[in-house]
Order: C-alpha cells, then structure tokens, then sequence
C-alpha cells in the first residue's frame, strides 16, 4: 500500500477506527459464546472475523487482511454454516447452554486474564507506544517472497496438513466410501 | 388410491387400478408402528430398518407438490431422500378428481361423450376418438370411411400437438426456456385448424359415435398441407437446440432408466414402453380407424432413459406427419356418419377398446345393461398406468431426476385423476 | 476547501488512494447510482432480449415499448406486503437480504472504470474482490436457514457448496492472470519488452500491465489466456447462481430455492444483489483478460486521427440508440392508444440523443472514453449470461460439482503451470 | 485519546483469547466450542499480525499459517462433529462420554 504523507491526507480517524472495530471484535465474541442459537454465533463470528479484518488494513497487512475475509469469512465459516444446518436440532436450543463446570471454566478464565495483566502491566515498556512506520510500500510481496523462500518447508507442511485434513473430513463425514 | 372407485353395485367390478404394489408394502399398514402424522404416507417407503451404522444420516422426507411449478398440475409425490438422493417416492394423486366415470353412470352414451375431452385435455381428440370406437363396437356399427380418414389426420395432429407440448414443459422442467415457445407456437397451427374444423381449440370433441359431426371445411386439406410442410423444419428446429446439447444429454442419459422387463411388468405403454425397446403399437399390433391403410414406422429405443423417450417421441412427430400427408391425399368421398340410432341402446354386455393415445393405450372398458345409459365405464388412462413406474425410475437418483422422469412420463393430471 | 475539491480533480490518482473525502463520497454515490440504474436497464434488457430469443414481445404495455416495465415492478415490489413466514428466524430473515447486497455492492470498491476513476485501488484489490464476492453465499445460506422451509434450505445447501466449489475454479483462473502480470514475455501477440516485472494484485494494476505488455491478457500465450477467461466466465456464472447453474432458485425443483419465502422489497433485495454480482464479477473478467478501460488497438492504432476516431464512439452509440427509438416511433402505430407512447418514445429517444450530442463535447468526450469501453465490455458479458439463459438447459447437481471440480481445476491448474513455464522460458 | 500503540492490540487479542477460552470451557454445542476455537486463534493472529509491524513480515506469515491451520481445524472437527451427530443424534460435548459405540 502506498503510504501517503501529503499532509492533511493522513488517515483518518484511526483512533475512532480501532476502537470501534475492536468494540466489534469483543462484542462478537461476547455473542459468540452467549448466543444460544449456533447460527446466530456464527453469523457474530463473521462479523467479528470481518472487523479483525479491518483491524489487520489498519496494521498495514492486506494480504492477511484479503485472506482473512475469503478463508475465514467466505470459506470455513460457510462450513460452520453448513454443517450447523445438517446438524440444527430443536432440541439442543431448549437445552441447557452451558455444562456443569462452567464456574470452574470462568475461574480459569478470570485467572488467565489474571495473568495477562500481570504479564502486560510488568512489560509494558517492552511493547513502544507507538506503531513503527510501513516498511515498505507493498508487503504482498515480501509475504510471498518469504513464503516461498524461508518457509518454503512449512509451506509444504501447512499443504500436506490440508491434505491430511481433507482425506480426514471425507472419511468422516461420507456415508460410503 | 382414491380415484373414482363405484360403490357397491350387484355386479362385481370387472377391472380394478393395476397398481404395483410392492409384496413389502402389502403389510405395512398392519404393522403401523408410526405415530407421527409426516409418516402416515409412507408407510410403504420403510425400506425395512435402516442400517444403523457409525456413519449414517437421518432421511430427509420432502411433499413435491400438489402446487409444484414441475409437477405438471396437482400432483404430490412424497419423496424420501438421502441427502440429494431419492430413496423412495409415493405418489399422492386425486387432486383433480372429478368422478368423470361416475359421471358417465348418469348420463346417455352420446351425453357423455364430450366429458372424454376433459381427461386428458391435452390430447382430446384421442380420447374421443377412443371412445367412440368403444361406442361403436359395443353397438356393432362402424364409421364409414371418409369419417375414419378424418379422425386419423385429427387424431394425428392432436398426437403432434400433445408431443409439442410435451416436448417444451419437459424442456423447461430440465431448465430449457426456449423451447417452450417454440413448440406453442407450432402448436398453435395445429390449434387453428381443429377451430376451424369443429370451433374448438382445446376441448374439441371432434368426433361422435358412427363418425364425426362436421364435414371438412372449405379448405381444410389446403390447411394440412401447409402445416405438413410447415412443421419438420420446426421439429428440426427443437432437435437442434437439444438432441446435441451437451447438457442436455448430461441430464437425459442414463436417466429414469426403466428396463424391458419392468416396464412390461408395469404395463407401461406409449412411447415410455417403445423407448425400453418394446415394439408394441395398438395402431399397428390392432389396427382401429384406417391405421391399417397407412405406411409408418414403430420408433424404439435401446436404454429406456430418458434421451430414449425423447428421440422416440421426436421421431413420433415426424412418424404422424408422414402419416398425416399419406391420408389427407386421399380422404374417401362418402359419407362421414354412419347410421345411428338416435336413441342408443346397446345391447348387454363388455366391451374393451383401446387405442394408441400420444401417451399410451387408452382403453375404455363399457359395461352395458341394455338401457341408454351406460352401467359402467371404466378408463384405462396411460398417465395413471404411466406413473406407476416413477418410483422405479427415480430411486437411487437424484431430486432433479425426478423431475426430469416426470416429465418424460408426459402425465397430465386430468387423465390420472379422472 | 475549493482547494480541497479541486486538488483532487488536478491529481492523477484515484480518491481513495489520495484520501480525499469529498471525493471518494461522490464516486461511492455515482458508482452506486450508476450500479442501481444499470441493474434497472439490465432487467428491461433481459426481459426484451429473453423474449425476442423466445419469439415473443417481452414487456410491451408499460410505457412504449415497456421502457417503464421496470419501475413499474419496483413500486409494485415495494408496496408489496412484506411476507416473514411465523417460524422463520426473523432477524436472520431480515440481514441476509442486505448482506447480499453489500457484498455485490462492495466489489465495486475497487473496479476501475478508468485510470482514476475508481473509488480506491487497494494493492490487494482482486484478493479482495474474491472475498468480498464470496461473501454473498453467506447472505444466501442465511436465507435459506431463516427462511426454516425445506426448498429454501436446499437451495441454501446446494448454493454454498457451488459457490465454494466454483471459487477454487475461479481462483485458478484469476492467479494465472495476476501471474501474467509479471511476465513480459513475447506471446505471439505480444511485442513487449523483455523485462521482468514484479506482478500486481492492484486492479489499476493490472489494466497498466496489459498496457505495458500490450496484449489483453485474453491473448497472452495464445490459448493460455484464452482458456483462463473461459474458466472464469465459466465459474462465475456459477458464482452468479445463473443458467445453466442456476441450481439453487431453479424453479423446476426448488420452486424458487433460498428466496421461496421472500416476497416484497426484500426479494428485489435479492434480486438487485445478483444483477450487481453478474455485473461485478463481469467488471472483474473484463480488468483481468479484456484490457479494463482501455480501446481497441491502443497501441498499434494510434495517433490523433485514431484517437479521435474512438472517441467518437460514446456520442455514435448515444446517437445510434436515439435512432432506434425514433425507428420506433415510426413504427409506433397511428392511434389515439398509442399516442401517449409516441410522444414518451420520441422524449427518450430525444434524451438519448442529446447525451450522445453532450458526448461530441471535447472534455467530455476524452474523459468519458474508458468509462464507455469499460461499460461496453462489461455488456458483451450481461448479454452473454442473456444468451446462456435462454439457450442452456439446466446442470444437474452432481454434473455442476463434477464440471466445477474435475473438469475446471483441473485445466485451471493446468493453465497456471504452463503460464509459469512459459514465463520462465519465454 | 492516546494513539494506538501495539500494546492496544495485545489487549483487544488478550481479550478475545480470553472470551474464547471461556466458550470453550462452559459450552456444551459442539459447533460452539469449535467456534471458540476460532477466537482463540484470531486472538493469537491479531497478536502475530500487531508484533509483525514492529519485527519484520514473519509474523503476517505466521498468520498465514495459522489460518490453514484453523481450517483444517475446523474441516476435521466438523467431519467428526458429523459423524458423531449421526450416530449420536445430539451435539453436546457432555454427552459425548463413551470410549466405544
């Protein structure tokens, strides 16, 4: 992305921006996990996954930006869709949401937000106040560039892994094979 | 199956639906284990007890219809399906019922005649034509010949007619338009010459029993003719835009495949039958009107798939224009009523008649007590005989198929109903 | 702020990228508007070409000729009670209309109608066009689900796994061309120098690079090209839910798939949404294989005399429809019925006419020229998905996957290999 | 406001990893708790995405990673969510509690 430092052209508003779409993201989860119909999580999921989206232009990375909102949003969360579809029971939405342990998942909870802070409070100094400048006017291709010089290897994995994953699903969910 | 049974009369019924009934289904009201109502008209799509294995879907049952834009008027099919694939159907029909064959227990012979029409209303003139030759052979008279040289060129135009369209509601089943309007058009030459022979366009009622009412308009041959020479282009015009269309085939081939065997076991007929490579033609194996005068070809074809009946009905329409131009070159001079009585009263007894109507054998069974009014007509009608075979045509197939095969068994609903 | 406003018109670069407000704002309106006119005449235009295909008139009492057929359906739809079945989800019921329309509207985000009319050009910009166009099958598996009836659910069910299929297909297609980007190579059509440059995924970006290398990518490495557009083409009139692959509304055997329930203003929702989407994904095609903006022959053609040759053209066309209309009027039948469309006949055809007059205006003529072979590339496609209607039967669903996987990527794959060999060899 | 620094984006990721870890930890759908998962791993993206504008692209490219990750995730997870639906005709995970069938 060019970076544009004409002055009186700065973005604008960043500040509105971020908080608004990270009010979007939390607020999402919050649905996510209340929600007591699945659908309805999902489609807050989407949501939250289209704001993080916003959030990741506002880093100054499209190209997760770009590949958030086709894997995440148009792909894996249409299979999320999909299957809560074939799966939709009445039932489970009458049900009890929430399992027995469920104060003891929020004590863990509380705890490990416990510990954020601590660790966040103690190295705050480690994290500058400040977010460097754009390293240089298109990263897509830099990213591509280290995708398929340093990570070449994992990039090979990250594909068999798919393949693994693919075989797995199939086998899972065919009827016959 | 709710059609038109007659109530308790002295005299046993005769001929009865020939309903195929699965030997599985036979029970399956006695052993009525299901409660829920969803089920109530399935019980003959139980396929035993479905095999609970780890990896097992629960079936989804889905109504077809009575107000389907494909189902070609009323009819329902309740179909059990696999995800996409059918496992069972159950065809729910009597929407349309009107009690015509009821109807005909209160009326005389040629009251009833024009209440024929409105069966199959696509193709009335067969279904006129039909009965009165049942009429007539059960009075033992015979129409004289210029009268059967005129119901065989109607009879023929009527059979184009309903192949037409035929041809463009199963294409816009498949999901091609355009044909559609193509074979109305066409169609609508044939339209204005049965108008301008009896007045009518739809409902003709062309013929009466001993012959047929009207004399040939002024012109009327003239007429053929141009349509004669009119319509093959038009029919070369239709296999051009689907007998290579790649898609066309896709969705045909290999679909609603129903064996020799099977379609005989059926009693399927028409060009259903001849497509699984049946040569049976009532208009050749038992000639009624002058069909015996006339050169023609039986069209047959090997699979039994739907591409099959398609080519087999296109060659059909070719068949009939061939037919048409031999007869409409030498109509007799003569007569064209024979001499009826004019108050009708057949003497008492049976009669079977059947004839090749564009979708099968219609058959008219006439039961005569003596009096003016007929004691029982009871109609073979090839849509419901037809339709029987759907369930074997469509399992294991996939929702769009049953579409495609119930276009391809070119039912109308008036006839099944009655 | 005059200053503001006019420092945008002075600078050689699109709204968006010079984060100029005022202006971005005005193209988002016009964009829209132009978008929402359009689908209006494309409606009219199908509904006349579908008919005169099918032998019959089209719309014909509505105004003359019909012309005013689609407003007419647009009050009528919006007065139409809105219809929410009793067990649908009603919140559910009522986003995924708009959803659709967002995602087809959104694409047009990044479409370049010209070197600087775009709203923006993001360096991502055909990534993001891919995301934002695959987002629709969201809105249309939520119909389906909310609408909580077995035909709409089916239809839900077929269409997202056609278009999550169909996007692979498509993906293929559009990386080959992206890959095309960066090969200056000597195609048999191609006279570029053999530099290599880095590819782009910036729409204006890759209209440049066709400029550059002076071959529409529809002819780079002769058959290459070629088959890559035909993949997309192919795939998005799937993405589009359209003939032949109209599975999830076909009529036939879904009655009308995911919008069965839908009725009112929230149909024409859909319906607006999928008339944007053809056009969107047909704007994509033509930026990636067709040349974008540019006129026929900008390199081999050129000179004042072809440049004003070509630039003619937008006001002849203009000019050419007003001469139709008043070919109707002649024919218009002489009667008191009809004369109330005679005179609304002649009043368009005068419009038309006087905007392709306005188009022979110098300014006007030079800066309208790349939006007028854009739009006039784009129709060729509206007019092909006409033609697919009215010609195709329909897919069966197994067949669509099998075409849309075994048939599609695989050739797309195919093509992405050899366009990389051959960029390396040549 | 203050402008926003990376810390801004630790905390909103914090946040969120911590909203999916609750998910995961009380609901009993299935589907719902496979959907937390997604959080948590959008929570550990929007970490890798911030610190990657401060030490280089390597952790966009992480992201990269972790989002094929998460679907073949949630390929998987489904797979099995389905298969075990059909056998089970339920989707809590509390039910979910024989070693065979």
């Amino acid at each position: 992305m060019q970076q544009i430092v004409q002055p009186g052209m700065q973005p604008v508003a960043t500040t509105f921006f971020f908080y608004f779409l990270s009010g979007l993201i939390l607020l999402s989860g919050v649905f996510v996990i209340t929600c007591k119909n699945a659908v309805h999580s999902a489609l807050a999921l989407i949501f939250g996954l289209l704001a993080q989206a916003g959030l990741y232009l506002m880093l100054y990375a499209p190209f997760v930006a770009g590949v958030q909102i086709i894997l995440y949003a148009g792909g894996i969360m249409v299979l999320f869709l999909f299957v809560i579809m074939l799966v939709n029971l009445e039932r489970s939405r009458r049900e009890n949401q929430f399992n027995k342990q469920w104060l003891v998942g929020l004590l863990a909870a509380v705890a490990l937000g416990a510990l954020f802070v601590a660790v966040y409070a103690k190295g705050k100094n480690l994290f500058p106040y400040r977010i460097a400048q754009p390293i240089e006017t298109s990263n897509t291709q830099e990213i591509g560039v280290m995708l398929y010089g340093k990570y070449m290897f994992a990039f090979e994995i990250a594909s068999l892994l798919l393949l693994v994953a693919i075989i797995g699903a199939v086998v899972m969910a065919k009827k016959r094979i | 199956m709710g059609a038109g049974q007659p109530g308790d009369r002295e005299r046993p019924i005769i001929m009865t639906d020939r309903i195929m009934v699965d030997p599985k289904t036979t029970d399956a009201k006695t052993s009525d284990a299901k409660t829920a109502d969803s089920t109530r008209f399935l019980s003959h799509l139980e396929l035993g007890e479905p095999d609970k294995t780890f990896l097992d879907t629960n079936e989804l049952v889905i109504n077809m219809g009575p107000q389907h834009p494909a189902t070609h008027g009323v009819l329902r099919v309740i179909l059990k399906l696999d995800g996409e694939q059918v496992l069972g159907t159950e065809c729910v029909i009597g929407y349309l019922h009107r009690g015509v064959e009821k109807i005909a227990e209160n009326r005389t012979y040629t009251m009833f005649n024009p209440y024929v029409d409105r069966m199959d209303y696509v193709a009335a003139v067969s279904n006129g034509l039909g009965y009165c030759e049942a009429v007539e052979k059960l009075l033992n008279i015979e129409a004289p010949p210029r009268a059967k040289y005129i119901r065989v060129i109607l009879t023929e135009l009527n059979r184009l007619a309903s192949h037409q369209l035929w041809l463009g509601t199963h294409a816009l089943d498949i999901g091609a338009m355009t044909p559609l309007f193509y074979t109305f058009r066409d169609r609508e030459e044939i339209l204005k010459i049965f108008e301008k022979y009896c007045g009518a366009r739809l409902t003709t009622h062309a013929f009466r029993i001993g012959g047929c009412q009207y004399e040939t308009y002024e012109g009327f041959e003239q007429d053929v003719i141009k349509f004669l020479d009119f319509a093959p282009p038009k029919i070369d015009e239709y296999e051009e835009l689907l007998t290579t269309n790649r898609i066309w085939l896709e969705r045909t081939k290999n679909v609603g495949v129903i064996s020799k065997a099977d379609a005989i076991a059926l009693g399927v007929t028409g060009p259903v039958l001849r497509a699984s490579g049946v040569k049976w033609d009532l208009r050749k194996a038992q000639p009624y009107a002058a069909y015996s005068d006339f050169d023609f070809e039986i069209p047959i074809g090997a699979n039994g798939d739907t591409y099959d009946r398609y080519t087999v009905r296109m060659e059909e329409m070719r068949q009939s224009l061939r037919i048409i131009r031999q007869a409409v070159g030498r109509i007799p001079e003569g007569p064209i009523m024979a001499k009826v009585p004019k108050v009708m009263k057949p003497p008492v007894g049976e009669i079977y008649h059947s004839i090749e109507a564009p979708k099968g054998e219609l058959g008219y069974f006439i039961v005569s007590d003596g009096s003016t009014q007929p004691y029982r007509i009871r109609v073979r009608p090839p849509s419901f005989v037809n339709l029987q075979a759907l369930d074997i045509m469509v399992r294991g197939a996939l929702v769009a198929d049953v579409i495609a095969v119930i276009g391809t068994l070119d039912i109308v609903l008036g006839e099944v109903d009655r | 702020m005059l200053n503001y406003v006019t420092s945008y018109l002075s600078s050689n670069t699109t709204p968006g990228q010079a984060g100029n407000v005022l202006w971005t704002l005005i193209y988002i309106l016009i964009v829209f508007g132009g978008v929402s006119v359009s689908v209006i005449a494309m409606n009219w235009l199908e509904r006349k070409a579908l008919a005169h295909f099918q032998i019959r008139l089209g719309p014909m009492r509505v105004g003359p000729h019909g012309l005013l057929q689609p407003i007419a359906d647009a009050i009528k739809l919006m007065t139409k009670e809105d219809i929410i079945p009793a067990e649908a989800d009603k919140f559910v019921f009522m986003l995924a209309p708009l959803i659709i329309l967002c995602a087809s509207f959104a694409v047009y985000i990044v479409i370049p109608f010209g070197p600087t009319h775009a709203i923006t050009d993001l360096n991502i910009g055909i990534l993001f066009m891919l995301g934002v166009s695959s987002l629709s099958v969201l809105g249309i598996v939520m119909a389906g689900w909310a609408s909580n009836s077995h035909y709409p659910l089916i239809g839900a069910l077929r269409s997202s796994a056609q278009m999550v299929s169909y996007e692979v297909a498509m993906g293929m297609a559009v990386v080959s061309a992206v890959l095309m980007t960066s090969l200056h190579g000597l195609g048999p059509y191609g006279v570029g120098v053999g530099t290599s440059g880095t590819g782009t995924l910036s729409m204006i970006g890759i209209v440049q690079a066709q400029q550059e290398q002076h071959v529409w990518f529809l002819f780079k490495f002769f058959p290459l090209g070629f088959i890559a557009c035909g993949i997309f083409a192919i795939a998005m009139v799937a993405e589009t839910n359209r003939a032949p692959f109209d599975l999830p509304e076909a009529e036939s055997e879904l009655t009308a798939g995911f919008h069965t329930e839908y009725s009112g203003l929230r149909w024409s929702l859909f319906m607006l949404g999928e008339y944007a989407a053809m056009m969107a994904v047909s704007s994509i095609a033509v930026t990636l294989w067709l040349g974008g903006w540019f006129r026929p022959f900008p390199n081999t053609l050129t000179g004042q005399t072809w440049d004003l040759v070509f630039s003619l053209f937008p006001g002849l066309t203009f000019l050419g429809l007003a001469a139709i209309a008043f070919v109707g009027v002649v024919r218009m039948p002489k009667h008191a019925y009809f004369r109330a469309q005679t005179i609304g006949l002649v009043g368009f055809g005068a419009v038309l006419g006087l905007i392709g007059l306005l188009l022979f205006v110098p300014p006007v003529r030079d800066r309208i020229q790349d939006i007028f072979w854009f739009v006039a590339k784009v129709a060729g496609f509206m007019y092909l998905y006409i033609w697919y209607r009215a010609t195709f039967p329909r897919y069966r669903f197994d067949q669509l996957m099998k075409v849309g996987w075994k048939v599609l990527l695989p050739i797309g794959i195919g093509v992405l290999i050899l366009t990389a060999i051959l960029g390396v060899v040549l | 406001m203050a402008p926003i620094g990376t810390l801004h984006y630790l905390v909103v990721a914090a946040a969120l990893f911590i909203l999916g870890v609750i998910g995961v930890l009380t609901r009993r759908n299935v589907v719902i708790i496979l959907m937390s998962i997604e959080l948590i791993l959008n929570a550990v993206n929007l970490n890798l995405v911030a610190f990657s504008r401060l030490w280089g692209l390597h952790g966009q490219v992480f992201a990269i990673f972790v989002i094929t990750d998460a679907a073949a995730e949630a390929a998987v997870g489904l797979g099995i969510l389905i298969a075990f639906f059909r056998n089970k005709e339920t989707v809590n995970v509390d039910e979910v509690d024989l070693l065979k069938w």
